[in-house]
C-alpha cells in the first residue's frame, strides 16, 4: 500500500483557486477589501504553529506520502500518512516554506489525527482557514494555505485510488 | 424610413445620453460638429472606461502576480477579474481560455505561430475567405510559405457573401487544415454565416478561427455556441484602450499549444538545463502584461452590456438601413456587399463617381467635419478581386445617430459639387 | 551619512515636489503612510503622463495611420512623434530605428524570432549572464533547443558582478554570435561593464543584445555610444503605461531583418500571391498599434528629463547607499550584490536571517504600509547560483525618499520581532 | 539614352518625410494645428490643374521616364521626358491617383518645361507647396503632393547618373 513520492497531475490548488465563470458577476474590487487596519495573518495562533510544530518530521515507513511545490514560490510541502482500518494513525509534514503554509500544514494535521481517511477528503477552504483562525487570504497567501491541503488530499486520494478527484 | 418622412427616431437606444459619455464627440473638427464615422478602424472611449484607467493608476498600479503587498494583490485581483469579465461577455468555460494580447493581430499570429508551426505540414491547405483583413491573411500566407503549404482563396456571390459552395468543393479536394475567416467583413460589412462555415470545416475535420474584430464590438457572441476553435478580437475596437485584444480558444486546445513568447510570467521554472511552463493562460503572456488594456477592456464591456448588445446591434441595423436608402439617392454612389441590412453589420464602404476615396475623404472633413476612412482598410485583395484600388468607407457605432447619415450625404453632395 | 548623523537630505532633487505628481503615493496601506519600494516590478504614473492619456482619448483618438481626417492625423503626429521622443532620448540616429513593442519581453523575443532564428545555426553559442532576468534568457534557451545551438551562462565574481575573463574565454573557445545581457541586473542592482562587453564580444565577431529594462528609467543611456547591437527597454518601469515596450537597433541591421508579427501596418502590398513589408519601423509594427502607449511614454520622457536623468540617479545612488549602511545595522540582514554604490543602480535583494521573504514582505505590508518584492524576481538561474530559493527586494525610484528607507529598516526590525 | 520605367531604390518621399531626430525638441502638437476654418485645400488653385491638366499625357520617344508608387494608397505617376542640350523640351505625368498629387504633377512640370534639367535637382517640398498654394499639409496628404517631385526627380537623376541622391 506504500505510495511513492509523486507529483500531482492536476494541482489542486488550481481547482480552488481558478476563476469561476458562471453564476453572479463576479467579485468586484471594492477599495479597501484587501485592506486590514490590524495585521490578522501574523498572530499568535499562525506563529505559535509555525515556530512550535507539533507535526513535522518525517515518518519511517509511511503507508502514502505525497509532495508537491506551490508553484509561485517554489516552496515544497511532503506529507506523510501511516493508516490503520482506515483511520489515519500518524501523520507528519516536512519540506519548507513560509510561515502561512508551514502553520496550515501543522494544523490540519493536528485536526485530521486519528480521524477516518474519508475526513481528508471532505476538508475545504474553509476549513482550512478556520484552522489557521483566518476569515480570508489574499490570492497569493491563500495558495501559501492551500499547498498542504492539496498534498494531504493527494496523499489520502493514492490510499483510495477509486476516490479520485472529480 | 424614407426621406420623405424625414429622419428616423433612434428606437433602440437613447443616443443622446449616449454621446454625453464620450468626451471626444464635443469637440469641433474645422468648425464643424464632429461627426466620427470611422468606428470600424478604432471607437472612441466613454469616460467611464477612461476613469477606470485612472483610478487604477491612482489607487491600484502594481505588476500583477507574484506581489504578496496591498497593491500588488489589489491590481492582481482587477487584472484577473478582467480575465472573468471577458470570459462572461464571450460565453467561454472559463477564465483560463481567455489569453491577453496586443490585439486581434497578435492573437492571429500566435496561433500561427504555435499551432500553425506545428499542424500545418507539407501539401496542406489553409482556407481563408476574399474579405479577410490582411491580419486574417498574410499570417497564413507566410506561414503556407514557411511550410510547403497553400492558401486557398474561399471566392464570393455577386451579393458580396462567402460562396459556400466553393469551400464545400475546397473542403472536398484539398486536406484543408483551418479554415481562417473573419465574423464580419470590415470592408462589405457582409456577416458570414459563421456556423454553416463551422459545420462545413468540422465535417471535414478542419479547424476554423474566426477574426471577430468586427463582431465582438457589435453583436452578441458566444463561443461555446459558436463552436470556433480559435476567436480572436480587439479591445480598441469596443470602447477600451488600444493595446488589448483577446485569444479564445478551448482549454484543452491551448493546454496541447507550444507556447509563442517566452519570458517573465509565462514560465513554472528555470534552470540554466530547461524551463517548463506555467499554467494557462499565463502560460502565453509573456513579460509584464498590459494591466491597464484589461481592466479598460472590463470596463468597456460593462459599458456595452449596461446598454445592451442586442440594442446596439438594432440601432446600428437602423442606421446602416437609413444609410443605405438615402446614398441610394445619391447619383454616381456605388455601395459594395450586400443590399439587405440584414446580412450586414454597421459598416458601407462605397465609390461615388470617379472621385477618388481620398479626396472624398479630405473634402468630407474639411467642409463637414466627418470623419470616414478612404484606401483598401487593410483588405488589398478584396479590392483587387473588386478592380478598386481604393474605396471611402463610414461605419457606424452606439453613439452615432441619424444626423451623422444625414450630414453624411449632404457631405458627399458637397464632394461632388467640389470635384464635379 | 550615518545614522548617528541623522537622516540625509535630499540633495538631488526635491522629493517633496516630485511626490506630488505621483497621486497614488496620497493613499494609505493598513492604515499606514504607503511606502512603495517596487519600482523595479513597475513604476508609479505621475499625473502628467495619466493627462496625456486622457487628453488623446478626450480630443485626438483614431486609429493612426492611412486616415485621412483631422483626428487620424492628429493621432498619427502623435505617434510618430512619440517615436521621435523616444529617439532623442535614447540618442538614437533616427526615428526608424525605433520599434515599439509590448514590453522588453516582446522586444528580445522578437530579436529571436527574427535575427535569432535567422542567424543562429547549429553548434553556434549565445552567452547570457548568470544574473539574466526570465526575459533575456528563456528566449534564448528555447532558440538555441531549436537550432541546435547552445546558451552558455556567464559566471559571476564573488563581488556579484560580472566575470570578464569568463566571457573572454568564452568568446575565445566557442563559436558566440550573441551576448545578452542586462544593463543593470534586477536582483543584484549590478551595473554592467557594457563598453567592456561590448568590446569583447565585437572583437569576436558577436552580436550584443542589451536589456535595458531596469537601466532606461534610472541613467542616461546613448545606445550610439553604447555601441550594443539591440537595445530592449519597457515603458511600464519609467513612468509610462503599460502595454508599451521598445527595441533599438540599427537601421541597417533591422532592415536585413525578416518581419515578425504579420498584418495591418506592416505590409507595403498585399496580393493573393505574395506579399511586400512596409519600410522600417512599419515592418514590425503589425496591427493597430498602442498609440496610447507611445504617447504615454513620451509624455513620461517629458517628466524625467524634467527632473533630469543624472538627477535622478545621483538621487537613487544617494538612496542606495543610506540604505545599504542602515541595512548593514540589522543583525541577519544579508544584501545580494556589490556593496559600492557606484557599482549598483536602486534596487537591493536581501534576506533577513532565515525569515522566510514573503513573510517579511507581508508583514512590512501589513505592519508598515511597505511594499517590497519577494521571490526570485524572474531570476530562477540566479537564485539558484546562490544557492537560494527566494529573495527580498526593495527597489528606488525618484519619488522615493530617505524616510522610506528608514520605514524600510523600522519594518525589518517589526518582522524580526515577530517572527523572532 | 532612354532611360526605362524602373521603381526608385530609394523612395525619395520617404526621405523628406523622415522623422528628423536631431536639433530641436521636435515639433509639438497644438491642439488646433492641423486645422483650417476654411478649406485651403480644394481650391480653384488645386481643382483646376487637376480637372484641366496641361501636361498630362505620354510622350512617344522620351529621354527619361520614371515611376514610382505611392505606397499608402497604391496610386501610380509616371513622367516622360524630354531633354535637348540639358533642357527639358517637353514633359508629360501619366498614372492615376487623387486630386493634390494629379494637381501637383501638372504644376510641377508646368514649373520645369524649358528649364535646364539641374532645375529639377534644386527642386524642394516648399516649391511644391507654392505651387499648390498651400502653406503646409498634413502627414498623409504631403505624400500625394511630393509624389510627382520624387518621381520627377528620379528621371533626371537618371539623365545625369553622376549626380545620385545623396
Ligand atoms: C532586467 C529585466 N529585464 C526584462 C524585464 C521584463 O520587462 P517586461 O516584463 O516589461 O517585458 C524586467 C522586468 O520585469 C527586468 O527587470
Ligand atoms: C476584420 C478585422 N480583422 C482584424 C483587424 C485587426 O485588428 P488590430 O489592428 O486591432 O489587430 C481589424 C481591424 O483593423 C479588422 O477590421
Ligand atoms: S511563500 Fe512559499 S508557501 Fe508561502
Ligand atoms: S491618395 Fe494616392 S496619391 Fe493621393
Amino acid at each position: 500500500m506504500l505510495h511513492g513520492v509523486r507529483r500531482a497531475p492536476v494541482p489542486v490548488y488550481l481547482l480552488e483557486t481558478s476563476h469561476p465563470v458562471r453564476g453572479g458577476r463576479g467579485r468586484e474590487l471594492r477599495p479597501g477589501r484587501l485592506e486590514s487596519a490590524v495585521d490578522d495573518l501574523y498572530r499568535e495562533l499562525i506563529l505559535d504553529a509555525y515556530k512550535n510544530p507539533r507535526n513535522r518530521g518525517r515518518l519511517e515507513e509511511p503507508d502514502a506520502s505525497y509532495e508537491d511545490e506551490n508553484p509561485l514560490c517554489g516552496d515544497v510541502i511532503r506529507m506523510d500518512l501511516e493508516i490503520r482500518n482506515g483511520v489515519i494513525e500518524a501523520a507528519k509534514f516536512s519540506g519548507h516554506g513560509c510561515a502561512i503554509s508551514q502553520a496550515s500544514a501543522d494544523l490540519i494535521l493536528e485536526r485530521v489525527k486519528g480521524q477516518p481517511v474519508e475526513v481528508v477528503l471532505s476538508l475545504s477552504r474553509e476549513d482550512v482557514f478556520e484552522e489557521l483562525g483566518v476569515e480570508s487570504l489574499t490570492v497569493s497567501r491563500v495558495k501559501c494555505a492551500m499547498l498542504p491541503l492539496k498534498v494531504l488530499k493527494a496523499a489520502a486520494y493514492g490510499m483510495q485510488p477509486s476516490l479520485k478527484p472529480g | 424610413m424614407t426621406a420623405s418622412l424625414g429622419r428616423p427616431v433612434a428606437a433602440h437606444l437613447d443616443t443622446t445620453t449616449v454621446r454625453e459619455d464620450f468626451p471626444i464627440l464635443r469637440r469641433l473638427a474645422h468648425g464643424h460638429r464632429l461627426v466620427y464615422l470611422d468606428s470600424a478602424a478604432t471607437s472612441q472611449k466613454p469616460r467611464q472606461v477612461l476613469d477606470a484607467l485612472r483610478s487604477y493608476y491612482e489607487n491600484s498600479n502594481a505588476n500583477v502576480h507574484r506581489g504578496v503587498y496591498l497593491l500588488a494583490e489589489e491590481a492582481t485581483e482587477l487584472y484577473e477579474a478582467a480575465r472573468v469579465r471577458v470570459a462572461r461577455f464571450i460565453g467561454a468555460s472559463s477564465a483560463e481560455e481567455v489569453i491577453f494580447t496586443r490585439n486581434a493581430t497578435e492573437a492571429i499570429n500566435l496561433v500561427a505561430y504555435t499551432w500553425g508551426q506545428e499542424t500545418i505540414g507539407s501539401g496542406d491547405t489553409i482556407a481563408v475567405s476574399a474579405l479577410e483583413h490582411h491580419s486574417n491573411f498574410v499570417p497564413w500566407q507566410v506561414l503556407a510559405a514557411n511550410r510547403s503549404a497553400q492558401v486557398d482563396v474561399v471566392d464570393l456571390t455577386s451579393e458580396g457573401t462567402l460562396d459556400l459552395d466553393c469551400l464545400d468543393r475546397m473542403l472536398m479536394e484539398k486536406r484543408v487544415r483551418l479554415v481562417a475567416i473573419a465574423g464580419i467583413s470590415n470592408v462589405m460589412g457582409t456577416i458570414n454565416p459563421l456556423s454553416d462555415i463551422v459545420d462545413l470545416a468540422h465535417g471535414h475535420g478542419a479547424m476554423v478561427l474566426v477574426d471577430a474584430a468586427q463582431m465582438a464590438p457589435h453583436m452578441t457572441m458566444d463561443v461555446r455556441r459558436l463552436d470556433a476553435d480559435f476567436v480572436a478580437f480587439t479591445g480598441h475596437k469596443m470602447l477600451a484602450p488600444m493595446g488589448i485584444g483577446v485569444l479564445w480558444a478551448r482549454e484543452q486546445l491551448l493546454q496541447s499549444m507550444p507556447p509563442f513568447l517566452f519570458g517573465g510570467e509565462m514560465i513554472r521554472r528555470v534552470t540554466e538545463r530547461e524551463t517548463t511552463w506555467n499554467d494557462l493562460p499565463w502560460k502565453f503572456e509573456a513579460g509584464t502584461p498590459n494591466v491597464e488594456g484589461a481592466i479598460g477592456l472590463a470596463s468597456a464591456i460593462d459599458y456595452l452590456e449596461q446598454i445592451g448588445m442586442k440594442q446596439i446591434r438594432a440601432h446600428e441595423k437602423a442606421l446602416v438601413a437609413y444609410a443605405l436608402h438615402r446614398l441610394a439617392d445619391i447619383p454616381g454612389a456605388s455601395i459594395l456587399g450586400p443590399r439587405d441590412p440584414a446580412l450586414r453589420g454597421g459598416v458601407i464602404a462605397f465609390t461615388v463617381g470617379d472621385i477618388h476615396p481620398h479626396d472624398l475623404a479630405s473634402i468630407l472633413d474639411r467642409r463637414h467635419g466627418v470623419c470616414i476612412r478612404a484606401g483598401h482598410h487593410c483588405a488589398q485583395p478584396l479590392h483587387e478581386r473588386l478592380g478598386l484600388s481604393a474605396s471611402a468607407r463610414a461605419s457606424f457605432y452606439l453613439y452615432n445617430d441619424f444626423e451623422d447619415v444625414d450630414v453624411l450625404c449632404d457631405a458627399i453632395q458637397t464632394a461632388k459639387a467640389v470635384m464635379g
